[in-house]
């Protein structure tokens, strides 16, 4: 257990020094790479641990990004506060949509997020006195000086924030109840799981840590673009976590990093770069639905039942039982 | 301007129905949404452009090949992509809203981003009742859409297969005891709900010329149909379509034309809080 | 679980030292970046931009080339998107390490670069988006070598609308930045030269423009001027004439590529006949040698006429670039800008010449003469300016 | 006094009549059971019962208190428990952290290493303590049903509703199981209710026995007086 603990701050460090031994664009990928860390693994939360999908995580996050943004820009607030206030308005907008649909079941969910994403354009490009339209709205940065070492630190701290957020809401009781709901919801409600809550829950906080996200992507930026919240954006965040491994922690992690660096490196073969993500990730989620941690998983197991005399796992149940039940 | 709005918002609400019927078969059987359902309209458009120009057919020939194409198109997706996921919706939502990005990235490559329209079947206007001129094709498509729609449900009431759909669509179990094959049906009726999709799009192509990404309202409309006419009802689906229409028509001419189509999220906020099972839908699943 | 979670980090960690070494080329060419959409809903205008780069570079290159060297030209995609462009900017100079950037066709991701272009402190050189806070910044580093809304509105459709003597006008603009900006200015120079108007705004998306149109019709106006871009346009047309407010009124294209798009005349029909459209290119109006020199180039290299001008409008710039550099004698940023601010160039479309006045969009601004041409029995009519007109409106 | 009690509960399912006017009580402390020939409804009545829907008419009472219309979550924390006829374990999720659903949402905030004991405890009682760690999907038939059990359990119910629990034993296990049941309601308090098939164990273990046909009630009463009554032959051998 300690090395473990020793293995992973070492990692953590490494990756924290990394930056400085790299050039202003490689800097960049690790700060875009790290937003989309945030974005997957928040998205993984709702889609991996209960079964719901949102396809409106893009337009939470451009939630928080226009949020912050009019107030820092307009209304001249510390864009810090400004991030929080973000955070806060996506967590709101997140618990109307999700009261009003979630007690409706999976479907309704995706329907709405989806149209709310659609709104949510229509507004941004009707008040473009406010939010500049697809022209953009400028916004200040989180320093007072540019610096891209600062911003990978802020992003990394976020990160970290966030995975942390997921973690200690999968592995307490209520990722149990997350869990119950995704596999078989009218079992956990048998069980007294309050569904509808389970949901509500997890899709508030997914769609805070969405508008966090959002929030300081926009003051890295220095300029938030109705792209933020685009469809192409949440196919992007989508695929990540499919590709990476959806409902595992891990996943969204190494789906984040592996697309976003590939991405950069096939950028230059222009409309292929979409269609290849779409094709990759359309097979991952037909053929290995638990993405590439599923597959490294199955390996691994394999190998290790290959090395060990079998385990027997269904056992007949004469054996086990003491008291005959049933 | 009161009569062409009116008029405008039944065409276009047929329209929205012809699309929306797809939608709402494939749910009502299947239980699943196909997010990539405005790309089957896409491509119907695309065919029947391809077929009209490059290859020289008849423009009815290359329609009904072009929703032929589509339906085959659609039998094969549910093959390869739908079947796995039967019984697990949240895979078959991303699967095809997946699906989605990649036609319409498939469509950038092959067609380019230029509009593609497939020949007129009618020219010019003529004047409707002294008020306003009125587009000949689009009342044509108008015909072409109420025609299918008759047709469509003609075969539900009439034939075999349409009683086989009423039935699963009732209760999926039941149809299963009663010996339905439920797997060949559902290949079917997907591929069906694509073709309907199809019939839509080349009814509306002349009209709308077809772009890659065209099919994402298309299709977010019908969905919004779909809702307000309750999931899985036919009937729901044709009043849902013309409802919305006239609100976006009516909407545009007397409150905002730069918020035309928020109009019908905020009918599908209404329908949501007050009546969620929508206008038709049975109140429980 | 925790094992795997440093297994990730572990991952990243060398993925990213894998990034840290990617070589950097030997420069034995001066790199030149070109910034443009090439994906998303105007890929029309990233085609037209590699069409003209690959004329300009042939050109420079057999006229000396750029420094003793070849010229090297790397496009980068924006696919229309602020951010992305802005990204793709800093990746044109921080990874490939070009001299200059040129090019762009949106208003909002030229005004994302020019901050980029500030910020690295490299030149830039605006092709094609028209927004005045372009230039109206008065960056340093900033310049623009085509129209900007302003120049379009004020000096080309405000005119030709009083020159042909309209008496009632209708404003149409799309819900994008530059539609809203074009159809503010529009109202008040019509404002301005007494033209009584009224204006709405539509949907980018919608493809059906009946319940506007016939808020329009219900005006009787004599021009409509339609800023709405890309299909919007092929529907708005074809729509207008069935609904008979074409031909009594006569509708104008405030872009002008979606008017010479290849499908234009599919999608509109016979209702595209009379249609008039803004342009800075047309065959029979070639103001200098080098434009005729351009389409005969171009014929050869593609096979048919040049349809959409900006792939003329980048031809321009690079042509511009590379004689700042020479001019400078090296690629250092300051040089160029001082060098491109005394440009004197003989281009396709005129004499190049950035204004150096502080304060408004003319800073660093060249405005290249625009047309308005009409469609009439397919063939394009100049109609405005008078000096270049090769016929008369006809409705 | 009855635990639980249904007045006139009907269902229609699109053109079918499921249910039609059933009134039945269970008495608190008893072990009633349902019959009835396939498609008799009686899953459906538990279904109503355990709120996965509501009933087109009538109501039901738990202690009195009406508890038609109620979400299954609310009836399960009323004291009302179920397993299903096909099983459903959580099949992504491991034999304990089944069982920890069912114990966290009946101690709220309770810390993770008691309600792991307690989830033990519970899967001890039914005999898959050793199995504890293994994901539920693996598990067969017999121990799925088993799994339901020991989760039902940990709901930590007043009334316990079984489908169809025995399906697949012998005819010892089939003892040892009724010896269970038995305990339970002795030794917890608990009240069952019982949707079987297997005949001999209804007869030998509950003391009021409820016959379903064609969504009506044909009989109600002591196990022998309905065995011996010629029409709920008749429904289940026909003629």
């Amino acid at each position: 257990m300690k090395t473990k603990w020793l293995l992973l701050f070492v990692g953590l460090a490494g990756f924290a020094v990394l930056p400085w031994g790299l050039g202003v664009y490689h800097q960049h990928i690790l700060i875009v790479s790290l937003f989309y860390v945030m974005m997957a693994a928040s998205w993984n939360l709702l889609a991996g641990y209960t079964g719901q999908v949102s396809f409106g995580h893009a337009a939470f996050a451009g939630i928080g990004a226009y949020a912050s943004g009019i107030l820092a820009a307009k209304a001249g607030i510390n864009p810090w506060l400004g991030v929080a206030a973000g955070t806060l308005l996506a967590a709101i907008f997140g618990f109307l949509v999700g009261v009003l649909c979630l007690k409706l079941g999976g479907i309704y969910l995706s329907l709405t997020t989806l149209a709310f994403s659609e709104i949510l354009h229509i507004v941004i490009n009707n008040e473009y006195e406010i939010t500049r339209g697809t022209m953009g709205l400028q916004v200040p940065g989180l320093l007072s000086e540019y610096s891209k070492l600062g911003y990978f630190y802020i992003f990394l701290c976020a990160a970290l924030l966030t995975l942390l957020v997921v973690h200690r809401l999968i592995h307490a009781n209520m990722g149990l109840n997350f869990r119950a709901v995704q596999n078989d919801e009218r079992a956990a409600a048998s069980l007294g799981v309050d569904v509808v809550r389970v949901r509500v829950l997890a899709f508030t906080v997914s769609s805070a840590l969405a508008g966090m996200a959002g929030a300081l992507y926009g003051h890295y930026l220095l300029l938030i673009t109705p792209h933020i919240p685009s469809l192409d954006q949440q196919f992007l965040v989508l695929s990540m976590t499919v590709i990476g491994g959806l409902g595992s922690f891990v996943g969204p992690i190494i789906g984040a990093f592996c697309l976003e660096i590939l991405s950069e490196y096939i950028r230059v073969y222009g409309e292929y770069h979409v269609l290849a993500f779409g094709v990759v990730a359309l097979i991952v989620a037909r053929f290995a639905p638990k993405g590439l941690v599923g597959i490294s998983k199955s390996v691994w197991e394999r190998r290790r039942q290959a090395a060990l005399p079998a385990v027997p796992v269904t056992d007949n149940g004469k054996g086990g039982a003491r008291r005959g039940v049933t | 301007m009161l009569a062409l709005s009116i008029t405008n918002g039944l065409v276009i609400g047929i329209i929205y129905a012809l699309t929306a019927l797809g939608v709402s078969l494939v749910v009502g059987i299947m239980n699943v949404i196909n997010f990539a359902h405005g790309e089957f309209y896409i491509l119907a458009g695309y065919f029947s452009f391809l077929f009209a120009h490059t290859l020289g057919l008849d423009p009815m020939v290359a329609m009904v090949l072009s929703v032929g194409a589509v339906f085959v198109f659609g039998v094969v997706v549910e093959y390869t992509l739908i079947r796995p996921t039967y019984g697990d919706e949240l895979y078959s939502l991303i699967l095809t809203f997946i699906l989605s990005i990649v036609l319409q990235s498939a469509y950038l490559l092959i067609f380019g981003p230029y509009p593609n329209k497939p020949p007129n079947w009618v020219k010019g206007a003529t004047d409707l009742f002294g008020l306003f001129m009125y587009g000949n094709q689009r009342l044509a498509a108008l015909f072409a859409g109420i025609a299918v729609i008759a047709l469509f449900f003609a075969m539900l009431k009439l034939t075999w297969f349409g009683r086989m759909i009423r039935a699963a669509s009732q209760d999926r179990e039941m149809a299963e005891l009663n010996g339905i094959n439920t797997r060949r049906l559902n290949m079917l009726s997907f591929g069906l709900g694509c073709a309907l999709a199809a019939a839509a799009g080349v009814i509306l192509s002349p009209v709308f010329p077809v772009t890659p990404t065209a099919g994402v309202p298309v299709a977010l409309t019908a969905f919004v149909c779909v809702v307000l006419g309750g999931m899985g009802s036919m009937w729901g689906c044709v009043v849902g379509g013309l409802i919305l229409g006239l609100v976006e028509n009516l909407g545009a001419a007397y409150v905002s034309t730069g918020y035309k189509h928020v109009f019908m999220f905020v009918i599908l906020i209404l329908v949501l809080l007050v009546r969620p099972s929508g206008l038709f839908g049975r109140s429980e699943t | 679980m925790k094992k795997r979670w440093v297994f990730a980090v572990l991952m990243a960690a060398v993925v990213g030292i894998a990034l840290g070494s990617v070589p950097v080329q030997a420069a034995d060419t001066v790199k030149i970046g070109v910034v443009g959409p090439r994906t998303g809903g105007a890929a029309a205008t990233g085609k037209a931009f590699e069409e003209g780069i690959q004329l300009a570079t042939t050109y420079v290159n057999a006229n000396g080339g750029v420094l003793g060297k070849d010229l090297e030209v790397v496009f980068e995609d924006t696919a229309g998107a602020p951010d992305k462009a802005a990204s793709g900017f800093e990746r044109l100079v921080t990874r490939d390490g070009v001299a200059m950037v040129l090019g762009e066709s949106h208003s909002s991701a030229a005004l994302a670069e020019i901050e980029v272009a500030n910020r690295l402190k490299v030149p830039f050189v605006v092709v094609e988006a028209w927004a005045d806070p372009i230039t109206a910044k008065n960056y340093r580093y900033v310049f623009r070598a085509g129209p900007s809304n302003s120049g379009v509105v004020n000096d080309t459709i405000a005119k030709w609308v009083v020159h042909e003597g309209f008496k009632k006008a209708y404003i149409v603009a799309e819900n994008t930045d530059w539609g809203l900006g074009i159809a503010e200015l529009s109202k008040a120079a019509l404002k301005s030269a007494g033209v009584p108007y009224e204006s709405l705004v539509t949907e980018r998306k919608s493809q059906d423009h009946y319940t506007e149109l016939a808020k329009i019709k219900a005006f009787d106006p004599d021009v409509v001027l339609a800023f709405v871009y890309g299909t919007g346009l092929h529907y708005f047309v074809a729509q207008a004439g069935e609904i008979g407010l074409t031909p009594k009124a006569v509708v104008l294209d405030g872009a002008g590529p979606p008017s010479l798009w290849p499908d234009f005349w599919t999608n509109v029909g016979d209702y595209g006949n009379l249609e008039c459209f803004v342009s800075s290119m047309h065959e029979k109006v070639e103001l200098t040698p080098l434009a005729t020199a351009f389409r005969e180039a171009y014929v050869e290299a593609f096979g048919h006429a040049p349809t959409d001008y900006k792939s003329r409008s980048i031809y321009d710039a690079i042509l511009i670039a590379a004689d700042a550099i020479n001019r400078a004698g090296t690629t250092d940023a300051e040089k160029v800008v001082d060098a491109l601010e005394s440009t004197e160039l003989l281009v396709t479309r005129g004499t190049a010449r950035f204004g150096t006045e502080k304060g408004g969009p003319e800073y660093h601004h060249w405005m290249p003469p625009m047309l308005v041409i009409q469609w009439q029995d397919k063939e394009q009519v100049v109609l405005y300016p008078p000096e270049a007109a090769t016929g008369k409106l006809k409705r | 006094m009855a635990l639980l009690e249904g007045r006139g509960v009907s269902k229609r399912f699109g053109g079918v009549q499921a249910l039609e006017d059933v009134n039945f009580e269970v008495e608190a402390g008893s072990i009633v059971g349902l019959i009835g020939p396939n498609g008799a409804g009686k899953t459906t009545l538990f279904n109503i019962v355990a709120g996965a829907f509501p009933p087109s008419a009538g109501s039901v009472h738990f202690e009195n208190t009406p508890i038609t219309g109620m979400s299954a979550f609310r009836i399960c924390r009323q004291g009302i428990a179920r397993t299903f006829q096909v099983t459903r374990p959580f099949g992504e999720m491991t034999c304990l952290e089944n069982v920890a659903v069912a114990v966290v949402n009946r101690n709220q905030g309770c810390p993770r290493h008691k309600w792991e004991n307690l989830a033990r405890e519970y899967l001890d009682a039914v005999g898959l303590a050793m199995l504890a760690d293994t994901a539920a999907k693996h598990l067969n038939v017999v121990q799925k049903k088993r799994l339901e059990i020991a989760r039902s359990l940990a709901t930590e119910p007043k009334l316990l509703m079984l489908d169809e629990v025995l399906g697949g034993l012998n005819t010892q296990e089939i003892q040892e199981a009724i010896g269970f049941i038995r305990q339970l309601r002795d030794d917890r308090g608990l009240t069952v209710f019982w949707i079987e098939h297997v005949m001999g164990a209804i007869m030998q273990a509950t003391e009021k026995v409820i016959v379903l046909d064609q969504g009506r009630i044909l009989k109600e009463g002591a196990p022998a007086d309905v065995v011996a009554d010629a029409r709920v032959i008749h429904a289940y051998l026909g003629d």
